[in-house]
């Protein structure tokens, strides 16, 4: 078969991954942190959907893993978000580099 | 299914999954840099189609373009902040930032850029949502109590750290 | 009872723990009274045994043995792997550290009358260090000697810290780094030798190492026992302290309360020497004796580097502390010279090193307590008011100087009779610190006893009174009585140097 | 799979994790409906009573032979058994600590939260010590993480509690992140989640390939989980997000979440790295070839603990970097695989210690600072005059963190030298920097007891300890003197329980 | 008797100890319990003598030290030479203890004194006694001690103060070369008993090098206690003392411990050419040397301490040309005129209060029995006929022609003459003349002053007669009885000119003083000027003292102050860089925290990106 190989996929993700981590480590914006975190998440996901197929034992596993995953993705963006509305009410500001009364 | 529609069925996704994931990262507008993730989620869902798995794509298409999207949506409205992101990380942390993520991803590419596993015939297309129902309730009990444990930590989480405390509001969300 | 004693003896000083401990804060008197008390125990304990090793009584029937830890779950290699026992003993070597302790422990905490604030702190930590010297000197195995070891050392840190002079806490700092250092150092290399044979019994290990027992796991290679002696070399000689290591042991000496002082230049530097000769040259004799020039070779560089220095210090205090470098050279020179002159020169300069600088740092006391100030320079004449204190003095340093009719002769003696037949070179050299440490002594001595007296000590007229003449007439009683009559001595010790020359491979 | 076969398994085994989440949702409900005017601080003997229980019936529960759940999902083995020891008993004293627990500012409105939050921390860290399947493995990581970042930020009034929060999410999820992207690839090299499984596909693996991949992943796994335990470089949320967390926080971060690191780290390492193959030929195992990786990381964790500790000033802050040593010391015993012989017991035994000495720490922090609404070094200052037993106390916990013989302490240390020594050639470097760190260590420990007792006293105002708190310090002190001293009480008791862990790995 | 001799020593000692512990209170009564006991040795040791004149020598030793399997012993051996010596110790001893009771009257720290005093007796006695070299170095050194502290017994003079530490340093360095002598001997011969050693000697067990190197060792032992050049300078210095010690240790006993110890000794020089030279050479040069000195001093104590050195020299010269009898001859008589003359010098100072002879002048009339005590001592010393000096010198003149050391010869010669005219320059500068002294109640001092005098000035005219040329040679008879051929010949055969020589040279020099001093016929610097430069040489001893100080002195304190900088820099300064070193680590690493929790992240993520970058270009199966 000449099908669309694994390690497309796996490139895929690790593109994807990088860009989540890039970001996740640049952007200013807590959101932004936020959401880049769950594009690297999104990533890992891809690959074990990815290996759930084309995998040495392709099993249903991969995909049951990923779901769990996807679940726990949220919550941590809903919690993620309730810290930044915490802050926010706070400091008012939802800049990453203007944490920093704690240093040194 | 063709082989050469899977191909550029499989392209076109990677394209605005990617596109998507660059625009996060190049665009100026908070709410603009939402959006394309949004495409990014959106092609990785069809890209879960593509590996046959009909379920994780619903799932993805509700939980992260619809959910996750308009929760960050809210949060950006929430926080009224200028909407501009300005770029303020020095030039050195970037570089030297950019050089990690090239050699991990060198490392990793390597390892993964011409990985061969034969490819083996799998039903998981066939029923799929009945195959992970089956698996998760056979199997996966256990981590699917302790994820509604999870999601329930998430949810009080969520409601002490967001909740406005005005004294008079009682916790009568839950 | 016989099985008990040393544990009993080792532990008796809890005894005066808990009276000190349940002593309210503010009632000085007792406490200091307590205190004292404390120390008669272990002393009465250690003469007694003194007594039944004159009459005869084999010193192992002492032992004790009693199952602790075990490390690991190899028990199905061999029950007793890994095993650490709680276990003391006894021979003549440790019998005369036991006294020395004792007695120099009751002595200082005689001297405590000079301590004027937080008694019960104080004598808590004196007593809890009191029980760590034992412990090191009856220690049959490594890791409970490191735990003893160690043990010295908090009280010791707090002692100086607390209770110490000017720049205390400099000087405990001090302390604290280079001996955590040697004890890491000592640390490491207990535990090679442990994980490597899964023992830590002090004979069994000797045998191991002289006589190759199989282990069972990795074997220790020809060139790891010598990384392990010199090990063993290294931790002990930052505690006797040898040149360079001594810089920590000239600020303790500096800065601690005397009575202090007493406790650490008497007792506890000689961990120093009982760490090298039980370990150092008793696990490993034969990579002890090529290492053996090193040790010389340090042990005069000391002396004369500290008998050098000695000679420009302006403060009583520091002249001493460069005296204790000078004299712990002499002990190394004698641990080195690979013979039973030399080593049991070594031993008794150890045990006489302690009288002398017990006796000399218990004055030390006397005299800021007298006049304020240690420093040279502002003392002088001393004898006119002073008359028993100045001759004290001067009995302290002349047998510091090695007079003979002091133990210090002895000690000097012996070891360059046994260096001139090693290694007469090192002991030719060696001798000239024989006649500096004449020079430094007397100079220090002179200038506070003798020439015109300084309108500062004028106002202080009184002498040595009461209870301060205990530990001085003591001190100096041993002092004399070994060194007119230093086979007091020589006899518990022969079995032990025996044993350590057949070791070393015969005379 | 029908009921009979979902009955038919032994749930008894799970006993104490079903207690811990009743007492959970009791807690939660109550809070719930309980008058808002009704003092929250009496749920925390009831969160107590359940560890309690949980705590007995794991004890009940040693009899049993090796118990597993639906594949491997849920196991009770040796491992398990003993580490859930550590972690409740662990627990029950930061939910004594938790119930003094008095900030300045107040915290009555989210008391009750505290308390089944910190419960459903201990149920995500209990799930890891006992399962074998890599799904639930991550799931309990998460349950406890995230709990984790809403306790560290539950004092939203405070705005360090805020940003330590927000830096523990942000920093929390890329190593989650991280970490399952390396899951991700284990799962493609193995085909399963497993850890049996898994493991017997990796020992049989020759592809050269997939191999390396499994390296990659390894590494990606291993430097999420070092997020957790706070592994250099990976460990430098950790001063930042102490400072911020109430105090029992600190304590349940930098005892139980770092414990639970190192069951998940041991869980997944020995599972599947230790009989992987190393390289094509297979000569070599996995974790035999690459453990100069881990040894290095954890030289370069003592390394910077310790240095970086020297200059604190802020008490929680210099303790944050004293667990990143511990830490770093602990990864010497996970390096050197214990020298093969001393793994378990020794990891084991140096957690149950740095458990006592370091909750004790904590305790009598948490009473200065929140007496004196100050965190830096100074309020330590004469507290050997103002309260001696105290100071006592506090002077042990420090002489056992620095590892001075009478402690446990000691023996924890004492025990990973072993294992760095035992074989040949011995890690002597690892040893060595080990060594150094611990007199480093000497300095800025010793300087806190300098203030303690040479320092003279700011304040004469009486130390009031709560009942709780004083129950808390007298079991730290008894057991860190105890342990200390005759360390085979627990050493003894754990051969005899748990012999060598063969259970481990399953052999289905 | 003799078994009971280890009470000689004991006796001074129980002085000692009884007058420490009693302290200040006895005051001057003390002085009774001094003599007393010192008296007991004195009888003791003198019917020890008596007894050994018939009986074999006597030794008894009990174990002391045992080092492994050697055991040391300590003991005492009663030999026709310590016998002696025993007397002379115990006897000087017992008059200078009289003479002090009324020289030291008034002083407050009297009963000190007197302890002092008998601490060095029982130091001296038991050095004498030794049987073997070890015990012999114990005493050795307490003898110093005792001398250091009746040195500094003026505690408060920072002169005093300066001698006794002088003392002690000087003599300390030659002990140092006795010990090593003695401990390489011990090695060669596996004893320290002398028997056992002479044994190994004879035996010739011993390579003469090895032999050479001991000998001159332990000769700088007693180079150093004898105040042999060049290690002379603290016995002028010591004078700092009051006179009665100067009597008793720097004249008659201590100084001599040297001479004893070379004598006890003497067959091992004996056995080595070289060694027996370098004695003889450092006595003749040492006599020549010290009598120069001498000859410019003003310090009545000083000139006789120069002439003490020298008549040592004479001593070592005598030894040194095997001269064994006229050696200890001369010891034995110097032993008595010396502390006679230190004696009746100190009745003078004690009349006139100063020591400058300057100051002095006519006081024959006014000491009308210490001018003449001191003549005969004068007389006694300067050789002149038919005294106890005389017969003394006149063997050692003997003794160093049959040796055949011509040169020596010549300066003992020269020295006999320099001897008679120094002394006799100070005795009439003392006596003779007019009074320069301001003080004008000049008294005689009291009898019990005179009263040892009187038994010393009797001694030093007779002493001499136990060993001459007519009436027999009885002293050396007895002292190498049974050990002729160890010790030598009993007594030197010279041609009979020498004799006459030694009169004229002696009659020559105090003739010569005569005309200089007494006479004023010659002007006083009729040969050098006194403010020549030869002169400032010889007044300021040669600048001895000073060369000391500017080389040896200052290497020690330029080296110590070296070392100091060691210490302070290197030694001090390893611990602080690796300190400082690791709090500069500490302080780089708090300043990466920076709070920026994206940097932490990208430091994390550098971390994971270098590991799987090392992994990669070293791992699996990329190779």
């Amino acid at each position: 078969m000449t099908g669309v190989p694994l390690s497309a996929y796996l490139v895929l993700a690790l593109v994807l991954f990088c860009i989540g981590l890039y970001g996740a480590l640049v952007k200013r914006n807590v959101v932004i942190v936020l959401i880049s975190i769950e594009l690297m998440l999104n990533a890992a996901n891809i690959n074990l959907v990815a290996f759930s197929k084309f995998g040495v034992t392709p099993s249903i596993t991969g995909q049951v893993f990923s779901l769990f995953t996807i679940t726990i993705a949220a919550a941590e963006a809903a919690v993620g978000l309730a810290i930044l509305m915490a802050l926010y009410r706070n400091r008012k500001t939802v800049n990453v580099d203007e944490m920093d009364s704690m240093k040194h | 299914m063709s082989l050469s529609g899977e191909l550029i069925a499989f392209l076109g996704l990677a394209l605005v999954a990617i596109l998507g994931g660059v625009l996060l990262i190049t665009l100026t507008k908070v709410v603009h840099m939402v959006i394309a993730l949004v495409f990014t989620f959106l092609s990785i869902a069809g890209i879960y189609m593509l590996l046959s798995a009909e379920f994780v794509a619903v799932v993805q298409i509700l939980i992260y373009s619809g959910a996750i999207t308009i929760v960050m949506l809210f949060g950006i409205m929430l926080t009224k902040h200028q909407e501009r992101e300005e770029p303020s990380k020095g030039r050195w942390g970037k570089f030297s930032l950019l050089l990690a993520v090239a050699g991990f991803a060198v490392a990793v590419y390597l390892g993964i850029y011409n990985l061969h596993i034969p490819v083996q015939p799998t039903t998981l297309h066939e029923e799929n949502t009945k195959q992970i129902g089956i698996e998760l309730f056979s199997k996966y009990v256990i981590p699917f109590e302790v994820m509604s444990v999870l999601l329930l930590v998430a949810l009080v989480g969520a409601i002490v750290l967001a909740k406005k405390d005005d004294k008079d509001e009682e916790g009568d969300q839950l | 009872m016989n099985v008990y004693l040393l544990s009993l003896l080792v532990f008796s000083p809890l005894l005066g723990i808990v009276m000190v401990a349940i002593m309210p804060k503010k009632e000085e008197r007792t406490i200091k009274q307590f205190g004292f008390f404390g120390t008669l125990p272990p002393l009465i304990l250690s003469l007694f045994l003194f007594s039944q090793y004159y009459s005869g009584v084999a010193l192992s029937s002492f032992d004790t043995k009693i199952n602790w830890i075990r490390f690991g779950n190899l028990a199905m290699y061999d029950p007793k792997l890994f095993t650490v026992n709680f276990e003391l003993g006894l021979d003549g070597l440790s019998l005369i550290f036991i006294l020395l302790t004792t007695i120099v422990s009751s002595l200082a905490a005689m001297a405590s009358i000079y301590i004027k604030q937080e008694w019960k702190g104080y004598y808590l930590l004196f007593l809890i260090l009191e029980i760590g010297m034992l412990g090191v000197f009856t220690a049959e195995n490594l890791i409970l000697f490191f735990i003893f070891f160690e043990m010295t050392l908090i009280p010791t840190f707090f002692l100086i810290g607390r209770w110490g002079f000017l720049e205390k806490e400099k000087a405990s700092y001090s302390f604290l780094i280079y001996n955590g250092i040697g004890s890491a150092v000592l640390l490491v290399a207990i535990l090679i030798l442990f994980a490597r044979t899964g023992t830590t019994n002090i004979e069994a290990l000797s045998q191991m190492m002289t006589m190759g027992g199989v282990s069972l796991f990795a074997p220790i290679s020809g060139s790891m026992k010598y990384g392990l002696c010199l090990a063993f070399i290294i931790a002990f000689a930052i505690k006797l302290p040898v040149f360079p290591f001594h810089s920590w042991m000239v600020r303790v000496h500096a800065e601690a309360p005397p009575s202090i002082v007493m406790i650490h230049a008497g007792v506890l530097l000689k961990i120093g020497a009982y760490g090298i000769i039980r370990f150092g040259m008793g696990i490993f004799p034969e990579q002890y004796k090529s290492l053996a020039f090193i040790v010389v070779l340090f042990g005069v560089l000391s002396l004369l580097y500290g008998a050098f220095l000695a000679l420009l210090q302006t403060d009583f205090k520091l002249v001493l502390a460069y005296s204790s470098v000078s004299h712990m050279g002499i002990v190394m020179m004698g641990l080195g010279a690979l013979n039973e002159s030399g080593i049991q020169g070594a031993i008794f300069q150890v045990i006489s090193h302690g009288l002398i600088a017990a006796l000399l740092f218990f004055l030390v006391g006397v005299l800021y307590e007298r006049t304020g100030t240690t420093m040279l320079t502002k003392l002088g004449g001393l004898t006119k008011s002073m008359p028993i204190f100045s001759g004290l003095l001067l009995a302290g340093g002349m047998a510091s100087l090695g007079l003979p009719g002091m133990s210090g002769f002895i000690s000097e003696f012996m070891v360059f009779l046994g260096l001139f037949k090693s290694q007469p070179l090192f002991a030719a050299i060696g001798a000239l610190g024989l006649v500096l440490t004449a020079v430094y002594m007397l100079r220090a001595v002179l200038m506070i006893t003798f020439g015109k007296s300084n309108s500062l000590v004028e106002k202080e007229k009184h002498d040595l009174k009461g209870l301060e003449f205990v530990p001085t007439v003591v001190l100096l009683g041993l002092i004399i009585s070994v060194g007119v009559y230093p086979n007091l001595l020589g006899g518990p010790l022969q079995e032990t140097i025996d044993a350590m020359m057949l070791a070393l491979g015969g005379r | 799979m029908d009921w009979n076969t979902m009955l038919s398994y032994n749930w008894g085994a799970m006993m104490p994790e079903f207690i811990i989440l009743g007492t959970a949702m009791i807690l939660s409900i109550l809070d719930l409906f309980w008058p808002k005017h009704f003092n929250r601080r009496k749920l925390a003997w009831l969160a107590l009573t359940g560890i309690i229980l949980a705590f007995l019936s794991l004890i009940s529960l040693f009899s049993f032979e090796t118990v597993s759940i639906l594949s491997d999902t849920f196991r009770l083995d040796s491992f398990a058994k003993a580490f859930k020891l550590i972690l409740l008993f662990g627990a029950g004293l930061v939910i004594l600590l938790a119930e003094s627990y008095e900030p300045q500012e107040g915290l009555q409105e989210h008391r009750g939260e505290f308390y089944y939050l910190f419960l459903t921390a201990l149920l995500g860290a209990m799930i890891m010590t006992s399962s074998g399947d890599m799904i639930t493995l991550f799931v309990g990581l998460e349950l406890l993480s995230l709990s984790s970042y809403i306790l560290v930020g539950i004092r939203k009034h405070n705005r360090k509690s805020n940003e330590a929060s927000m830096k523990y999410v942000i920093n929390g999820g890329i190593s989650t992140a991280i970490t399952l992207f390396g899951m991700s690839y284990l799962y493609g090299v193995t085909g399963s989640v497993n850890l049996g499984e898994m493991s017997r596909t990796m020992a049989a693996m020759t592809d050269g390939q997939l191999q390396y991949i499994m390296g990659l992943a390894f590494f990606m796994v291993f430097v999420g989980l070092s997020f957790k335990i706070a592994a250099a470089p990976f460990h430098m949320w950790a001063p930042d997000v102490y400072e911020g967390a109430p105090t029992p926080v600190v304590a349940f971060l930098s005892v139980i979440s770092k414990t639970a690191g190192f069951v998940i780290i041991l869980r997944i390492f020995l599972s599947l790295f230790l009989t992987a193959p190393g390289d094509t030929f297979g000569a070599l195992d996995f974790l035999e070839k690459n453990n100069i990786y881990i040894a290095f990381v954890a030289g370069l964790t003592i390394i910077i603990g310790n240095v970086i500790a020297l200059r604190q000033q802020n008490l929680k802050r210099l303790f944050a970097f004293s667990s990143i040593a511990h830490a770093g010391y602990l990864l010497v015993a996970v390096a050197t695989m214990g020298g093969g012989y001393f793994l378990m017991d020794t990891v084991w035994f140096y957690l149950l210690a740095y458990l006592l000495m370091n909750i004790g720490v904590f305790a009598v922090i948490q009473l200065l600072s929140s007496q004196s609404g100050s965190e830096d070094i100074s309020i330590l200052a004469g507290l050997g005059g103002r309260s001696p037993y105290l100071a006592i106390a506090f002077t042990v916990f420090i002489l056992s963190l620095a590892g001075i013989p009478g402690t446990t302490g000691f023996i924890g240390k004492l025990n990973i030298f072993l294992g760095t020594f035992i074989t040949e050639p011995g890690h002597y470097v690892l040893a060595g920097i080990m060594i150094a760190g611990t007199i480093v260590s000497y300095v800025y420990y010793f300087g806190l007891l300098v203030q303690v007792f040479f320092r003279p006293i700011h304040s004469d105002k009486v130390i009031k300890i709560r009942s709780g708190l004083s129950t808390v310090i007298i079991i730290c002190l008894v057991g860190t003197i105890l342990f200390g001293i005759v360390p085979n009480l627990a050493l003894d008791f754990l051969h005899n329980q748990f012999g060598d862990f063969t259970d481990f790995i399953s052999s289905e | 008797m003799m078994e009971n001799a280890w009470l000689i020593p004991i006796f001074p000692l129980v002085t000692f100890l009884v007058l420490l512990l009693s302290g200040r209170r006895w005051r001057e009564q003390g002085a009774y319990i001094g003599i007393l006991l010192t008296l007991a040795s004195f009888i003791l040791s003198l019917l020890v003598l008596i007894e050994r004149f018939k009986e074999p020598t006597y030794k008894v030793t009990i174990d002391w030290l045992s080092i492994g399997g050697t055991q040391l012993t300590a003991g005492f051996e009663i030999n026709q030479l310590n016998a002696l010596m025993l007397v002379i110790v115990s006897l000087v001893s017992l008059l200078v203890q009289i003479y002090s009771k009324g020289y030291m009257y008034g002083e407050e720290r009297f009963s000190i004194f007197y302890a002092y005093l008998g601490f060095f007796t029982f130091a001296m006695l038991g050095l004498v006694m030794a049987p073997n070299l070890l015990q012999l170095y114990f005493f050795w050194e307490l003898v110093g001690v005792g001398s250091f502290l009746l040195i500094g017994f003026y505690f408060y003079k920072q002169e005093a103060k300066k001698a006794a530490k002088k003392a002690f340093i000087m003599t300390r360095i030659g002990d140092v070369g006795l010990l090593i002598g003695v401990i390489l001997l011990f090695w060669e011969t596996g004893s320290f008993e002398y028997g056992e050693i002479f044994q190994a000697v004879q035996a010739g067990e011993i390579s003469v090098g090895r032999l050479t190197l001991i000998a001159v060792l332990i000769f700088i032992g007693a180079v150093g206690k004898s105040g042999q050049f060049p290690l002379h300078t603290w016995l002028p210095d010591a004078m700092e003392g009051p006179t009665p010690v100067s009597a008793l240790i720097h004249a008659a006993t201590m100084v001599a411990a040297g001479v004893y110890l070379v004598a006890t000794m003497f067959p091992l020089f004996l056995a080595s050419v070289t060694a027996m030279h370098v004695v003889a050479v450092t006595g003749g040069f040492t006599a020549i040397f010290a009598a120069s000195i001498a000859l410019v001093q003003k310090d009545v104590k000083r000139v006789l301490a120069y002439s003490t050195i020298s008549q040592l020299g004479f001593m070592m010269l005598a030894l040194g040309t095997a001269g064994y009898v006229a050696g200890v001859f001369h010891l034995m008589t110097h032993a008595f005129f010396k502390a006679l003359l230190f004696l009746a010098a100190g009745s003078v100072i004690h009349a006139i209060h100063t020591q400058n002879i300057e100051k002095m002048g006519g006081l024959w009339k006014r000491l009308n029995w210490t001018g003449p005590l001191f003549l005969i001592g004068t007389l006694a010393i300067s050789g002149f006929p038919l005294l106890s000096g005389f017969f003394s010198k006149d063997e050692i003149l003997m003794s160093a022609w049959e040796h055949g050391d011509y040169l020596l010869f010549t300066l003992a010669v020269i020295t006999s003459f320099l001897t008679a005219f120094y002394m006799f320059r100070l005795f009439f500068m003392i006596f003779a003349g007019e009074s320069r002294s301001s003080v004008n109640q000049v008294k005689e001092s009291p009898s019990i002053m005179l009263l040892p005098m009187f038994v010393l000035a009797l001694l030093a005219v007779i002493s001499g007669y136990i060993q001459t040329p007519w009436f027999g040679t009885f002293l050396g008879d007895w002292l190498v009885e049974g050990n002729e051929k160890l010790l030598g010949a009993s007594h030197n055969e010279g041609p009979v000119w020498i004799m006459f020589m030694a009169v004229f040279v002696s009659l020559a020099g105090i003739l010569l003083a005569y005309m200089m001093y007494a006479k004023k016929k010659i002007p006083r610097d009729w040969l050098f000027k006194e403010n020549s430069k030869l002169y400032k040489v010889i007044d300021n001893k040669y600048f001895i003292d000073e060369i000391y100080f500017f080389t040896v002195g200052y290497a020690i304190k330029g080296f110590s102050l070296f070392l100091s900088y060691i210490e302070k820099f290197i030694v001090g300064g390893l611990i602080s860089t690796v300190t400082s070193s690791i709090e500069g680590l500490g302080k780089i690493g708090s300043k990466l925290q920076t709070g920026q929790v994206q940097q932490y992240g990208m430091i994390a993520f550098l971390g994971l990106a270098v590991l799987l970058v090392i992994f990669a270009l070293t791992g699996g199966y990329l190779r």
